[in-house]
């Protein structure tokens, strides 16, 4: 078993751990925390995937600040209703089965698909790669994704602002 | 003529004629109705006229006109008239004219009123004479919808109790009320034009002209499969309008709700557009369906007959009798162009004449009296000829005629019915046809003993009836004189209809 | 010779032009009196015609006259029009008469009519001499059907002419409906047989019967539903429940409609066709067999009814039966000779008692009694008539009758010949019970009641009644004396006892009516109890109209209450399932909407898992 | 490691994500729940685009990330709100419109 | 930069970019009490780019050929922009305050996402579809909780926004199968996997179209839509029950069809089985309404199965039938919604009862919501028998008989609800006889939904023409 392999695994089973208990815990704080340590080994993942510029795009703005924002809403929402925030589940038979259907299928699909590729080597620096397309054949997206944040933005402040 | 759009001019008259009602005639019914009177006489007289001109000799579709519509699917405003579209056009002119006349009472909301009943005609009209089949379906959906609130608005419920293993549904759709009977109309009659949409649609994809026009679709040889799917389309979705049993039950609901000129138009011209759609789409087009479904047709048309008959007798409420009776005699004239034969289908094409002038003034004459009693319960009325001489001799012509007596239209529709039927390849079927001319007699004169003879009634309601009075008396006396007319001088409406059949049977003969 | 087919058609148009006259100049129709001398002018006319008609024939001569009436493509499918011969001649004469003199006893026997009232009956009369003369000069199946149910139609009219009176009601429908089944069976032998020939026509038809040609093979069935119409119109057994209802009506109208020609049109139809009945010997024997039973079932029928004109009726009816015997033994000429001359006795009779229901305003003959010393003149020719309609020699039924006793015995139907005989010491006895009870005897004293229009205050017709009476009473006399007299050829030949045991059993019968109600030597209860077995089914009409009743109430009307609760219940029924099933649907299906976000992500997935499911993933 | 194996690890990460989203009561542990889902999306494109040697799907991964803070940010937005409206921020609860 | 200018293939999302701009400029330096003018700029601006769009050209391209402007993405960029503008001045009769001191928020969100469709039309490339297709969204998710007072409004907007993310993830997750199949995130690029049946290409696919059903609404990925429709104020439904499944339709159009060759013949039976599912449901759970709003949120997701079935038939012809299919239905539903506005402004109800003797109240409204029911229904003379008729034909073409005979019977369950309206409106007495006031701007985006309905149904000719000029380059 190649050192790969044994991160691989081991991230693997760091994630599938963490994203259950995000699912699975009754407190929404600890799913909270859980969840950014499955971000956190999603960043892993990239990583051995070669991808540094978004691992570190994933620990920054994900775990970052996906959490952070999700803290903030917890703890205005707590005080506003004035107690802990526990949760519970529901219908939590009938939301396996379906989820497990989707999984079976999508993994039958996967067993007949053409997925032995080779791991080519890597081409050059990917960072700088990605930052090129992205003002090249792709700015035309990315000045998009600017109009969506501030559109996104605008939306959420105008739900957060408590007046009128 | 030829450069004359005699057609347009009839199809469109009562149109504008709605159009004028909608925009100049706001809250003065007088106008309405001279209006109203106005465009359908144009109709009439033009009828008339385009009757008289016909060349029997030549045959054939006259009075074309043509004119491309959406060329690129092949769609064209293509009019012409044969000896049977002649004939209906006839009859729908002299339906609408009585009618307007007949609903001279008509004071709620009459420019609406108005307006809606014309504006049906024009799709009538146009089913009749035109010869794409698009086109055609186009006015078909015309002629069904206002049906839904002329009913709706100007008709009037009855009551049925909800029984039986079903009666869970009939409650829960409100039988019995007049807004249930005109959802079940519009609602059956658009289903059935469901499927004749995809039996025109399916010939037309299957057609290698590209063009719906009959004219063309009937040089065609369609695949003899094609041809029995959608002969069988066809006559479901025609035959629903035609009243076919099982598919007849909105008829008894719809007409015994309708207002009095819808019912007329309705059971009188409507009906006929079912059967008019079966010869015309159905045998004509497809003669080899026509072939292996006319067992099934005949035998259903035999059903019909039979089965209408006796529910008809099972009724208390006069306009159910009067729609049951329609039934039945649709019945009549399914067998007739089951039958294949020449006099079966001329037999059947001259019942769609007979039976919508006979029940047109059916529905007239109950009409009066329930404008007049305000009842339609057959055992409460009695001894009403006293009061109403002229409405009760009307209403014993219109029996006479349905139950076939001679010297009225009706008996020269049964006799050529019942001779094809005994020619076909079915004999049997003549016994039912003769059957339920027999049980006509059965209930037609047990309604009209009730109704105008015996005693005077005793009930306080019932007392100083008048008769039927100026207007009214010019709708009875237009129907009743058709009537006899054509049932004294037969050849007048058999000569062109032969012309009409004769081309259409010997296709189908060829094939036997 | 021309003449002969214009006159006949005539005689046949005219009152068709005053019908439409009547029928269409409404305040000509209103006014009555005038309207009603317009129709009997034109009956005169239209006699008159017939007559001339009738005198310019020669024997074996047939006049037609043809006009297209349903075209088909290759021709004509039939046409209508005129076939005058000597025998459609003699008939045409004989309803022009009896209609004419109809009409004019009509004028005083419906006097207190209302002018509308009125003028309603001479335009449906005018209708029916139209419809009944067409008929009679039918000269193919159509034409006669239409006329056939235009008479139909007339009788329906005219017993129905007092139309709020319930009884009256009703009999016209009973008429109806009973004629009408006859009728439906006659359409449908007309139509099996033009299958088979290809034509409707008399003339065509006669020549493939005598060229005896293979089209018509097997006519059983098709004769056999002709006959079927014939016996419903001509009141055969079973269909003979409706004549005795029909008497609702008018007696006028009984004495044209229910005695004289309509009822005999069956009769003359099948002597009209005997052609075609003659390749059919088994549907003759029946119709043979049948009338001679109809004879005499009506004779006994005839014995315990109170009522005069149901005691004419059942005798039409019987009479009826005379002819299909004849018919029926394969002599139609005999039976058509007995139609002619019960034709003018039994209208006489129906009038003459017309004469003393308006003279008593009762048809009870109990409550009559003693009419002859106050109503002599009607008595005379009531007496004529019942000696007719006996047989006694000199009078118009003698030869007639005589004849088809014969021709039943020449005919080999022995056991028919024995009904009718029999009949004929019923008919006889019968006729002389009316005759005693109403117009000998004394007056009843119950009648006391009546006031003006009782019997004690009864006094004979004023003469437009009168009138018409004598002058059927002198044409039955003159017919009587003149077979008598000439005792023309007949085809068979008689037995020699015929003679007296026909004027035998007559006399036997009007001496027991003697014995019984005038005589009193023997207790009418007596004879009544002697013949209990048979009186009293006589007496609940052998229980066929019951059974009649029950057919129409149970079977017809309860097969339509079946049907028509079907109809609404199950088949609609399942309509109105479909539609509130659909709306039930409808309403089951949102509840899947159940507001919550997360049910409707499992729509997505379940979607998705569906969507990849359906594509048959994986393959 | 193989392609199959990074995108087994999505697929399952894809699923838990989506039983969090069926089945948490409150609205922010479903919110949670959809953040998983799009990462599942992200170690996808990035697994194709590594095996693939091909730069797009980490183009794409970058616009994923940043559309998701986005969406969580709006989506934050709207619980507060809810709060603010109805007191509650359990999805169940909120069924005003149905049927 | 060429593309960039009036008529190049950027030029209509660069002339957007400016007018929100102003949008946003203007709103900013005007009062807050009223901002309802900013409004008006929006409308004229979107009628100078709706001139525009009339007078651009099809057929260019740009960033090879990942943004093109063919003929189907001008005549999606017209219907948005008519679409929109309609949306638009419906909405500034609007009288609740949050539309007077939030209206830079509220025009500048519709012109958002107004953009991101513009994109859509043209993106022929994964990453601009699926950034596109999310810039389109987020601004509905807000919009329809505009009402933030209102519980009903912001519970709408939180279904929506949750629904609507895990629709995006899966389409994102689809979207990732189909970019490691084809190796390229290039449209063009599915055909060669899709030929070869790649499973990945397939699976990505099937999961695309399931987060593509989602903004279509077809069944059962619809179940936000009468939620959502019934709370949002309704110019904003009205719009939102057009426009944005337009694009979805688009997008479907480029991934499922375009240069696809005979792999469209795979789609049949997704397509066909959605079709079918979409409208008997839709039909069926209109049918026990009582808001009209809902009502017709339940039949514009049946209207949306039958403009399946064109895509069923897979065909250019197909294509051009639904084209003519959402721009009848634009006018139709749209023009619906704007009636069922101006009766809930009168009534202060959306319920059935509200419209109770209309007909005899304000005579010509009701025949306005006539025609548009009418249309709806498909009955001849208004654009939606044509419609109908067009997509039916169109599958008649591929031989699916069934599928139209199940859309043929389906129509008469429609009409049953429809009915019902019109029963209310024509049959049923009025409570009240005053006529109903209707403001200026609605009456008159009202008469411009007639006319629409009115003459497509008289003279279909030149938008079947268009239509299928449009579908063209898809085959």
């Amino acid at each position: 078993m190649s050192l790969e392999s044994i991160t691989f695994w081991g991230l693997a089973a760091v994630l599938v751990a963490s994203s259950l208990a995000v699912v699975l815990t009754r407190n929404l704080f600890h799913s909270v925390l859980y969840l950014a340590m499955s971000l956190t080994a999603t960043a892993g993942v990239f990583l051995s995937l070669d991808a540094e510029f978004l691992a570190a795009i994933q620990l920054l703005l994900y775990a970052g600040g996906v959490v952070t924002i999700v803290v903030f809403a917890i703890v205005v929402t707590e005080r506003l209703v004035g107690d802990r925030i526990t949760q519970t589940s529901r219908q939590i038979l009938t939301g396996l089965i379906l989820s497990g259907a989707l999984l079976v299928a999508l993994l039958v699909v996967f067993r007949r698909g053409p997925l032995t590729v080779p791991r080519p080597a890597m081409i050059g620096d990917l960072t700088r790669a990605i930052g090129e397309s992205l003002l090249t054949s792709y700015v035309l997206p990315f000045e998009l994704l600017g109009v969506l944040l501030l559109v996104a933005l605008v939306g959420a402040l105008y739900f957060a602002r408590p007046d009128d | 003529m030829a450069s004359f759009p005699v057609l347009s001019i009839i199809t469109w008259a009562p149109f504008v004629g709605a159009i004028l009602i909608m925009f100049l005639a706001r809250r003065n019914a007088a106008l309405v109705r001279w209006l109203a009177v106005l465009s359908t006489s144009v109709s009439l007289v033009l009828s008339i006229a385009v009757y008289a001109a016909y060349d029997r000799d030549a045959a054939g579709f006259q009075f074309y006109e043509d004119f491309p519509l959406v060329p690129a699917l092949g769609i064209n405003y293509q009019l012409g008239i044969d000896g049977m579209s002649l004939l209906m056009v006839l009859l729908t002119s002299i339906i609408i004219f009585a009618g307007t006349w007949a609903s001279w009472t008509v004071k709620v909301r009459s420019q609406e009123f108005y307006a809606l009943l014309l504006v049906l005609v024009t799709g009538v009209y146009g089913v009749f004479v035109s010869l794409d089949l698009f086109v055609l379906f186009l006015f078909y959906e015309i002629a069904v919808l206002p049906m839904y609130l002329l009913i709706g608005i100007w008709g009037s419920s009855g009551e049925v109790r909800p029984q039986g293993v079903f009666g869970w549904a009939l409650g829960r759709t409100g039988v019995g009320t007049k807004e249930y009977a005109a959802m079940k109309l519009t609602l059956y009659l658009l289903f059935g034009s469901a499927f004749i949409l995809v039996g025109i649609l399916a010939l037309y994809v299957a057609g290698d002209s590209s063009s719906f026009s009959f004219l063309e679709m009937e040089l065609t040889q369609f695949d003899p499969t094609l041809q029995a799917w959608v002969f069988l389309a066809f006559y479901v979705g025609f035959g629903i309008l035609a009243g076919i049993w099982p598919l007849h039950t909105w008829s008894p609901d719809g007409h015994a709700s309708a207002p009095t000129a819808v019912s007329m138009l309705h059971a009188g011209v409507l009906m006929k557009l079912g059967a008019y759609g079966v010869v015309r789409l159905g045998m004509g087009l497809l003669p080899d369906g026509t072939l292996q479904w006319a067992w099934l047709v005949g035998t259903i048309a035999c059903v019909n007959i039979v089965y209408g008959a006796f529910s008809a007798m099972a009724q208390t409420d006069l306009k159910y009798v009067i729609a049951y009776s329609s039934v039945s005699h649709m019945g009549v004239v399914m067998l007739g162009m089951a039958t294949l034969t020449e006099v079966g289908l001329n037999g059947s094409v001259f019942q769609m004449f007979a039976h919508g002038i006979m029940t047109g003034l059916f529905f007239a004459l109950v009409g009066l009296v329930y404008e007049k009693a305000h009842s339609r319960e057959i055992f409460k009325m009695s001894g009403f000829g006293r009061m109403m001489p002229g409405i009760a001799t009307a209403f014993t012509i219109a029996g006479l005629s349905s139950l076939g007596l001679p010297a009225t239209a009706g008996f020269v529709a049964e006799l050529l019915t019942f001779l094809g039927a005994w020619q076909s390849a079915y004999p049997w079927w003549l016994f039912p046809g003769v059957l339920g001319a027999y049980l006509t007699s059965v209930y037609v004169l047990r309604v009209t003993k009730q109704i105008f003879w015996g005693p005077p009634s005793t009930d306080p309601h019932f007392q100083h009836l008048p008769d039927a009075r100026g207007p009214e008396w010019a709708a009875l006396w237009i129907l009743v004189t058709t009537i006899v007319l054509f049932g004294v001088w037969p050849s007048l409406a058999l000569g062109p209809v032969d012309t009409a059949t004769m081309p259409l049977l010997n296709r189908l003969w060829v094939l036997q | 010779m021309a003449a002969v087919g214009f006159l006949a058609l005539w005689a046949w148009l005219a009152p068709g032009l005053a019908f439409l006259l009547l029928a269409l100049i409404v305040p000509l129709r209103r006014s009555g009196k005038p309207a009603a001398w317009l129709s009997i002018m034109v009956s005169l006319g239209s006699l008159l015609a017939a007559v001339a008609a009738w005198r310019s024939t020669v024997p074996d001569m047939a006049r037609r006259i043809l006009w297209e009436w349903i075209p088909v493509e290759d021709g004509v499918l039939t046409s209508v029009g005129v076939l005058a011969d000597a025998d459609s001649l003699l008939m045409l004469i004989l309803v022009a008469l009896v209609s004419f003199l109809v009409q004019v006893y009509s004028l005083g026997y419906l006097s207190d009519e209302s002018p509308a009232s009125l003028g309603r009956y001479y335009t449906y009369q005018s209708l029916f001499a139209f419809s009944m003369m067409g008929l009679v000069i039918a000269p193919n199946f159509v034409q006669l059907f239409i006329c056939w149910e235009l008479v139909g139609l007339c009788s329906y009219l005219l017993i129905g002419y007092w139309y709020p009176r319930p009884e009256a009601a009703r009999a016209a429908v009973k008429a109806f409906w009973i004629t009408k089944a006859g009728d439906a069976f006659f359409l449908i032998g007309i139509v099996m047989l033009w299958n088979r020939t290809g034509t409707f026509d008399f003339a065509e038809l006669f020549q493939l019967a005598r060229s005896g040609g293979e089209a018509l093979a097997g006519l059983g069935l098709v004769t056999f539903f002709i006959y079927l119409g014939a016996a419903g119109k001509s009141a055969q057994f079973p269909f003979h429940v409706w004549l005795p209802d029909a008497m609702e009506g008018p007696t006028p109208v009984s004495a044209l409609i229910h005695a004289a020609t309509m009822v005999t049109a069956g009769v003359y139809l099948l002597f009209r066709t005997a052609f075609l009945f003659e390749q059919t010997p088994d549907v003759l024997a029946a119709v043979g067999w049948i009338g001679a039973f109809t004879a005499l079932l009506a004779a006994t029928l005839a014995c315990v009814q109170s009522d005069i004109k149901r005691v004419l009726a059942y005798s039409t009816v019987s009479q009826l039966g005379y002819m299909m015997a004849a018919i029926g033994a394969g002599f139609p000429a005999v039976g058509f000779l007995h139609l002619l001359t019960h034709g003018v006795f039994k209208a006489l009779l129906f009038l003459a008692a017309g004469a003393v229901i308006h003279a008593v305003a009762t048809n009870d003959i109990h409550a009559m009694g003693g009419l002859a010393r106050r109503m002599p003149q009607t008595f005379v020719v009531f007496l004529i008539g019942t000696l007719s309609l006996a047989g006694i020699p000199f009078f118009a039924g003698f030869f007639s009758k005589e004849e088809i006793l014969g021709a039943a015995w020449a005919g080999g139907l022995t056991v028919p010949f024995g009904m009718l005989v029999v009949a004929a010491f019923l008919t006889a006895f019968y006729m002389f019970r009316v005759v005693i009870i109403a117009f000998l005897g004394d007056p009843a004293p119950a009648a006391a009641g009546h006031g003006a229009h009782g019997p004690a205050h009864a006094h004979d017709a004023p003469v437009i009644m009168t009138l018409p009476l004598w002058i059927l009473a002198a044409l039955a006399m003159a017919i009587g004396i003149w077979f008598s007299i000439s005792h023309p050829e007949v085809e068979f030949g008689p037995p020699a006892w015929l003679t007296p045991l026909a004027v035998g059993v007559a006399v036997a019968g009007i001496a027991l009516a003697w014995l019984v109600y005038r005589r009193r030597a023997i207790s009418a209860d007596r004879l009544f109890e002697r013949f209990a077995w048979i009186g009293e089914a006589a007496v609940e009409r052998f229980w066929l109209d019951d059974l009649f009743a029950l057919v129409y109430r149970r079977m017809i009307l309860g097969v339509a209450g079946a049907v028509g609760w079907v109809d609404r219940y199950i088949v609609d029924g399942i309509l109105n399932v479909l539609s509130a099933s659909t709306l039930t649907a409808g309403d089951r299906l949102r509840r899947i909407q159940t507001g919550q976000a997360q049910d409707y992500v499992y729509g997505i997935a379940l979607g998705v898992l569906l969507l990849m499911v359906w594509m048959r993933w994986p393959r | 490691m193989t392609l199959q194996a990074y995108l087994t690890l999505a697929a399952m990460l894809f699923c838990i994500g989506l039983f969090g989203v069926l089945t948490r009561r409150n609205t922010i542990g479903i919110l949670l729940g959809i953040e998983l889902m799009l990462n599942a999306v992200n170690i996808n494109f990035v697994a194709f685009a590594r095996f693939l040697g091909d730069v797009s799907g980490m183009v794409f991964t970058v616009f994923t990330i940043c559309i998701t803070v986005a969406e969580v940010a709006l989506g934050l937005a709207l619980v507060i709100m809810i709060f603010r409206v109805r007191r509650t921020a359990v999805a169940d609860h909120l069924d005003l419109l149905r049927g | 930069m060429n593309g960039l200018s009036v008529g190049g293939p950027l030029g209509l999302e660069v002339g957007l970019a400016v007018l929100m701009l102003l949008v946003f400029i203007v709103g900013l330096v005007m009062p807050s009490e009223d901002r309802r003018r900013v409004g008006v700029l929006a409308a004229i601006g979107l009628v100078i780019l709706f001139g525009l769009a009339w007078r651009t050209e099809g057929g260019t391209e740009m960033f090879r050929g990942a943004l093109v402007q063919d003929e189907l993405a001008l005549f999606f960029k017209r219907l948005f922009i008519l679409a929109t503008l309609i949306g638009v001045l419906a909405s500034l009769p609007l009288r609740a305050v949050a539309f007077a001191r939030r209206a830079t928020e509220y025009y500048l969100a519709i012109l958002t996402s107004l953009l991101g469709m513009l994109v859509l039309a043209s993106a022929r490339d994964l990453i601009l579809l699926f950034v596109a297709f999310e810039l389109m969204s987020i601004p509905l998710y807000y919009l329809s909780g505009f009402l933030k007072r209102e519980p009903e409004a912001v519970e709408a907007a939180l279904k929506f926004f949750l629904v609507g993310t895990v629709s995006s993830a899966v389409l994102a997750y689809g979207l990732s199968f189909i970019y490691g199949a084809a190796g390229t995130t290039d449209v063009r690029g599915i055909a060669a996997a899709v030929a070869v049946g790649h499973p990945m290409m397939l699976l990505g696919m099937l999961l695309a179209l399931g987060g593509l059903g989602f903004k279509i609404a077809a069944f059962p990925f619809h179940m936000w839509v009468p939620d959502t429709y019934e709370a949002a104020s309704t110019p904003f439904v009205a719009w939102l029950s057009v426009a944005p499944k337009a694009a979805g339709f688009v997008v479907i159009f480029r991934l499922y069809l375009d240069g696809m060759g005979d792999g469209v013949l795979f789609w049949v039976p997704a397509a066909a089985g959605l079709a079918t599912v979409t409208i008997i449901g839709g039909n069926l759970m209109a049918l026990p309404q009582q808001n009209v709003k809902r009502l017709l949120a339940y039949s514009g997701v049946a209207h949306i199965g039958y403009m399946l079935i064109g895509l069923a038939a897979v065909s250019a012809n197909g294509v051009a039938m639904m084209l003519f299919y959402l721009v009848a239905y634009l006018f139709g539903n749209m023009g619906a919604f704007l009636v069922v506005e101006v009766v809930s402004q009168a009534e202060g109800s959306e319920g059935l009862g509200a419209y109770r003797g209309l007909a005899q109240r304000s005579p010509i409204l009701a025949l306005c919501m006539l025609l548009f029911l009418l249309s709806l229904g498909g009955i001849p003379f208004v654009a939606g028998f044509w419609a109908k008729l067009y997509v039916f034909w169109a599958a008649a073409e591929q031989g699916l008989y069934w599928l139209v005979l199940v859309g043929a019977v389906l129509t008469v369950v429609a009409l049953f609800y429809y009915l019902l309206i019109a029963k209310s409106m024509y049959i049923d007495a009025p409570a009240r006889r005053d006529p109903i006031p209707v403001a200026p701007l609605l009456s008159f985006c009202i008469f411009l939904c007639v006319l629409g309905v009115v003459i497509m149904g008289l003279y279909p000719k030149p938008l079947v023409v268009a239509a299928l000029r449009a579908a063209g380059p898809l085959f």
